[in-house]
């Protein structure tokens, strides 16, 4: 209990009891790693022997969105399920510079991102052949939404309705196309060979949206739509008496 | 196309996680819709459950490879007798708890986020009982644990912040043990499907490290003693609703992840001194949390701690299972117990909620005489207290029954003393909240008034962990259906 | 010794000393940091078994695990600092504060 | 396929390693955490040179943008949103009792 007490008195104990079961895991896992049986290759082959009928030529690409694809289903759940977790604890944002952007600012930004747009598509475009892909082309254009927010730009009035919409599209399009493939073929997420390549390409553009916004919204903490007035009401209606309950 | 075409059985599954996660979506896009979109949710996935249950019951396990890759390359969803419980028993808690929280969080600002979390946490529970590769179990570990860490942090207060950062601290530290587990595992046997590590033949040092760090980060996330400290704090401080889920469902989750792994992977490797190990950390649990249950001055408190010591119950199976004439009973009761405590737990939680809707606070002391005030939920409070105590006719009654046999059968009857005397302190943490809530006071306090439906929601939990008593033999059949002990 | 044995040890020595400071650092940052710190040893091991196939390709499903794990650790270290600096606001510290009474 | 490394990738991953392992001790290590966190952010750095060496392009790219660019930054951001509530408390009521829990400047923060 006292171990999460780190400026107690106690600190030399629990220094020494960390140092000692850490030290203890970390050789048991060394010796683990040296001496596990060769790896193997059965893998590896499966995954390049269905690479045709996969609608994608990089082997990372074919495994996150086909082959694994209701990992990467889920883990889009996880990015969205982030989003609305900050949000519902920081209900205003972090960044709200009062004063205007300085014209240096809006120049670069005017200059860069254009720039930034384009590489994100790029990088989506070229997941299919190469490394890239979704997730890095949405934190590329989270980049540039970042500088965005930076330069005080109203984010505020596109926020509105358009973000929970943009926040949840890849998600949604995941979902549906997975329900759709499995009403036509019979499993979850089971592409038609030959239309494996563009129902990629679409789940991974609304899911590079997607991860642009969240990524963006992590970055500023809080929506801008939202006054702390809410959290105040919300106080109300959980009354915990806080001196007892603290003791 | 018809209903029947696209509700194929094998589809089941697919539509069981989908639901929940189109669900959280749409409560999340459209905020007009979300209480709307919850209780259509609760009302449907449950259906979809009987339906799933009913097909396993009949024609044995549903197997889907998703995205049609085989299983090495593919996951495979996979639903057996235990899926079709566990996703029962999540079906009646959180689909009757929907309807507490609708009235709880009415006019309420958190309720925006609410049911967005919530149905995320539904929809990864489903998702990890019907999952059949550990890598997409890490997944779904995640999945539920930060929807839990924010439903416990839409309290406002400092006590449920600091209690949600715990909680994510220890959950995350969890998920970080089991993945290396995952990781040793894959490296060994380059497979992260359960079935084929079943079959792979394991050997080397390997195996024992990586059951080694999944069984610790598991049982971190169930809480057992000594890890329970997060827990406490984190299911007295949250909201009633999720405080309920929490107790009844999700330390569950991860104590099914460790059964499923052990009985399809690991029992066969491992020394068996692992297992007494954990019956040993369970019996200190039941003690320690029995008896901070006594101690404990706070009503939520008292039935947080009270979690501890019934997980602690819920680990006893290991050391019981152990000897081979005991191994079905000892699993019986041990799911039993899960089963029981869900019921018997949330509805005690949901009475607690209604306690602090009411009159603001949950101190015991001052809670003379609230029988009178709200006698339907103390009645579902002292039915659940029955299960949670063990006496018959109630579900937690069969669980102790079945343990009792099987350390009988299997020679361990001291594992009988500890089931009886963690029954004698249950008895007495239960009875004195009682003994304050039956005294007489003549002072009048100020209340809320409280809708019915939250009332009645804990007493259905409560009747629930009482009608596990009597169908018992439907249960064990359920659970037989393609299971894999 | 290969270099993918080094970098998996590399990685085990990673998430060794990610935990220790998680256990002996009380400030809410450090902790998270520690986390993200182990959460790497453990992706450099995945991958770096991943590097040992007999062929010039590395397998690639342990690096589509990495990928999914790097957007599961972002998420929850974004969720971490928002309760940490809500937490701060509210009790005006950056360490958890001390259990419930027992 | 690393069976016959040659030397000059030999002394290339062994220091990397070292590199990796030094950064990660150091910065959690230090006091400041301004400086932990500019530490992180070069230890992701130099993590997506391991990816690379590690034929893990992907992860490269993903560990340069999310791992050291986006984490980095919101801890950053924390880290000053920290010091400014700490800043605003203090002008508030800077006689409270709870001011002596937290340390004159919110960026030095390890338990010794």
């Amino acid at each position: 209990m006292r171990r999460e007490n780190g400026d107690g008195l106690d600190s030399q104990t629990v220094k020494m009891m960390a140092t000692i079961s850490v030290l203890a895991l970390t050789s048991v896992l060394g010796w683990t790693v040296w001496t596990l049986p060769p790896f193997s290759d059965r893998m590896q082959r499966l995954v390049a022997s269905n690479m045709a009928v996969s609608g994608v030529e990089n082997p990372v690409t074919a495994v996150l969105l086909n082959f694994r694809g209701y990992d990467t289903l889920l883990e889009i759940g996880v990015l969205m399920l982030a989003a609305l977790s900050v949000l519902s604890v920081v209900p205003s944002p972090a960044i709200f510079s009062q004063s205007p952007p300085s014209p240096i600012l809006i120049l670069l930004l005017r200059l860069l991102l254009p720039f930034i747009i384009i590489v994100g598509g790029y990088i989506l475009w070229i997941g299919k052949y190469a490394p890239g892909g979704a997730f890095q082309a949405g934190a590329i254009l989270a980049a540039g939404g970042i500088l965005l927010s930076t330069a005080a730009v109203p984010f505020n009035r596109l926020a509105s309705k358009a973000m929970p919409f943009a926040m949840a599209i890849g998600l949604l399009t995941f979902i549906v196309v997975a329900l759709a493939t499995m009403m036509v073929r019979g499993n979850f997420l089971q592409y038609p060979v030959a239309q494996a390549g563009i129902l990629i390409l679409v789940v991974e553009a609304a899911a590079t949206i997607s991860i642009a916004i969240i990524l963006t919204l992590l970055f500023i903490g809080g929506n801008p739509e939202e006054s702390s007035t809410a959290k105040d009401e919300g106080d109300k209606a959980f009354i915990i008496d806080k001196d007892k309950a603290n003791k | 196309m018809s209903l029947s075409e696209i509700l194929q059985p094998v589809t089941l599954p697919a539509w069981i996680v989908s639901l929940p996660l189109l669900a959280a979506v749409f409560s999340f896009v459209l905020p007009r819709i979300r209480v709307g979109a919850g209780i259509f949710t609760a009302i449907i996935t449950p259906l979809m459950v009987v339906f799933l249950g009913r097909e396993i019951f009949i024609h044995g396990a549903i197997q889907m490879q998703v995205g049609g890759w085989q299983s090495p390359l593919g996951i495979a969803l996979y639903a057996d007798g235990l899926s079709a419980a566990m996703l029962g028993i999540t079906a009646v808690v959180i689909g009757s708890i929907s309807f507490y929280a609708r009235s709880y969080f009415s006019g309420v600002a958190a309720s925006r986020y609410f049911w967005p979390l919530w149905m995320f946490l539904w929809a990864s529970l489903n998702a990890l009982f019907l999952s059949g590769d550990i890598f997409n179990l890490y997944v779904t570990l995640e999945l539920l644990g930060l929807s839990a860490v924010a439903l416990v942090a839409l309290s406002p207060t400092a006590d449920a912040l600091s209690a949600a950062m715990r909680y994510l601290l220890v959950s995350l530290t969890g998920s970080l043990s089991y993945l290396m587990g995952v990781a040793l595992l894959y490296a060994a046997n380059g497979t992260l499907s359960i079935k084929l590590l079943a079959a792979a033949g394991l050997s080397s040092p390997s195996i024992a490290t990586a059951f080694a760090l999944m069984a610790a980060g598991l049982m971190m996330k169930s809480a057992l003693f000594p890890m329970h400290f997060w827990l406490p704090p984190a299911h007295a401080n949250a909201p009633a609703p999720v405080s309920a889920v929490l107790s009844a469902l999700v330390v569950k989750a991860s104590f099914y992840i460790l059964i499923r792994l052990w009985l399809v992977i690991f029992e066969p490797f491992i020394n068996p001194s692992a297992a007494q190990l954990m019956g040993a950390l369970g019996a200190g649990a039941i003690i320690w949390g029995s008896v901070q249950a006594l101690l404990a001055e706070r009503l939520k408190l008292l039935v947080a701690y009270s979690t501890v010591a019934q997980v602690g119950y819920l680990f006893l199976v290991f050391p019981l299972s152990s000897i081979h004439q005991a191994n079905q009973t000892a699993w019986q009761g041990g799911l039993y117990f899960v089963f029981s405590h869900a019921c018997a737990k949330s509805a005690v939680f949901l009475a607690a909620g209604t306690v602090i809707y009411s009159f603001g606070h949950d101190r015991i002391k001052e809670l003379h005489g609230i029988v009178r005030r709200m006698p339907v939920s103390m009645f579902a409070f002292a039915l659940a207290g029955v299960s949670l105590i063990g006496l018959p006719p109630s579900g937690g009654f069969i669980a102790k029954w079945l343990y009792l046999n099987a350390a009988l059968t299997g020679g361990q009857w001291w594992w009988c003393v500890l089931i009886i005397i963690g029954s004698l302190l249950a008895t007495a943490y239960i009875f004195r909240f009682f003994s304050r809530a039956f005294s007489y006071s003549p002072e009048v306090v100020e209340e809320r008034p409280v809708p019915w439906i939250m009332e009645w929601t804990a007493l259905g939990l409560a009747l629930c962990a009482l009608i596990l008593g009597f169908i018992a033999p439907a249960v064990t059949t359920l659970l037989d259906a393609g299971n894999p002990f | 010794m290969t270099i993918s044995l080094l970098y998996a040890l590399v990685g085990v020595v990673l998430l060794g000393i990610g935990l220790y400071s998680l256990v002996i650092y009380s400030h809410l940052v450090k902790k998270i940091l520690a986390l993200n710190v182990a959460g790497s040893g453990v992706f450099l091991f995945l991958v770096a078994t991943a590097n040992q196939t007999s062929g010039p390709v590395p397998d690639p499903v342990p690096h589509a695990m990495v990928l999914t794990g790097i957007v599961v650790a972002v998420s929850a270290t974004a969720l971490a600092l928002a309760l940490a600096c809500r937490i701060h606001q509210v009790t005006g510290t950056t360490r958890l504060t001390k259990n419930e009474p027992e | 396929m690393d069976e016959f490394p040659n030397l000059a990738d030999i002394v290339f991953d062994g220091i990397l390693a070292l590199v990796l392992l030094v950064l990660a001790w150091k910065l959690l290590r230090s006091p400041n955490l301004f400086k932990a966190v500019v530490l992180f952010i070069s230890f992701g750095l130099m993590m997506s040179l391991a990816w690379v060496r590690l034929k893990a392009v992907d992860i490269a790219l993903a560990e340069a943008a999310i791992g050291a660019g986006l984490t980095g930054a919101l801890f950053l951001t924390a880290l000053g949103k920290l010091q400014r509530d700490a800043q605003n408390n203090h002008e508030n009521n800077g006689t409270d009792q709870q001011s002596k829990e937290r340390r004159p400047n919110m960026a030095s923060g390890s338990s010794d």
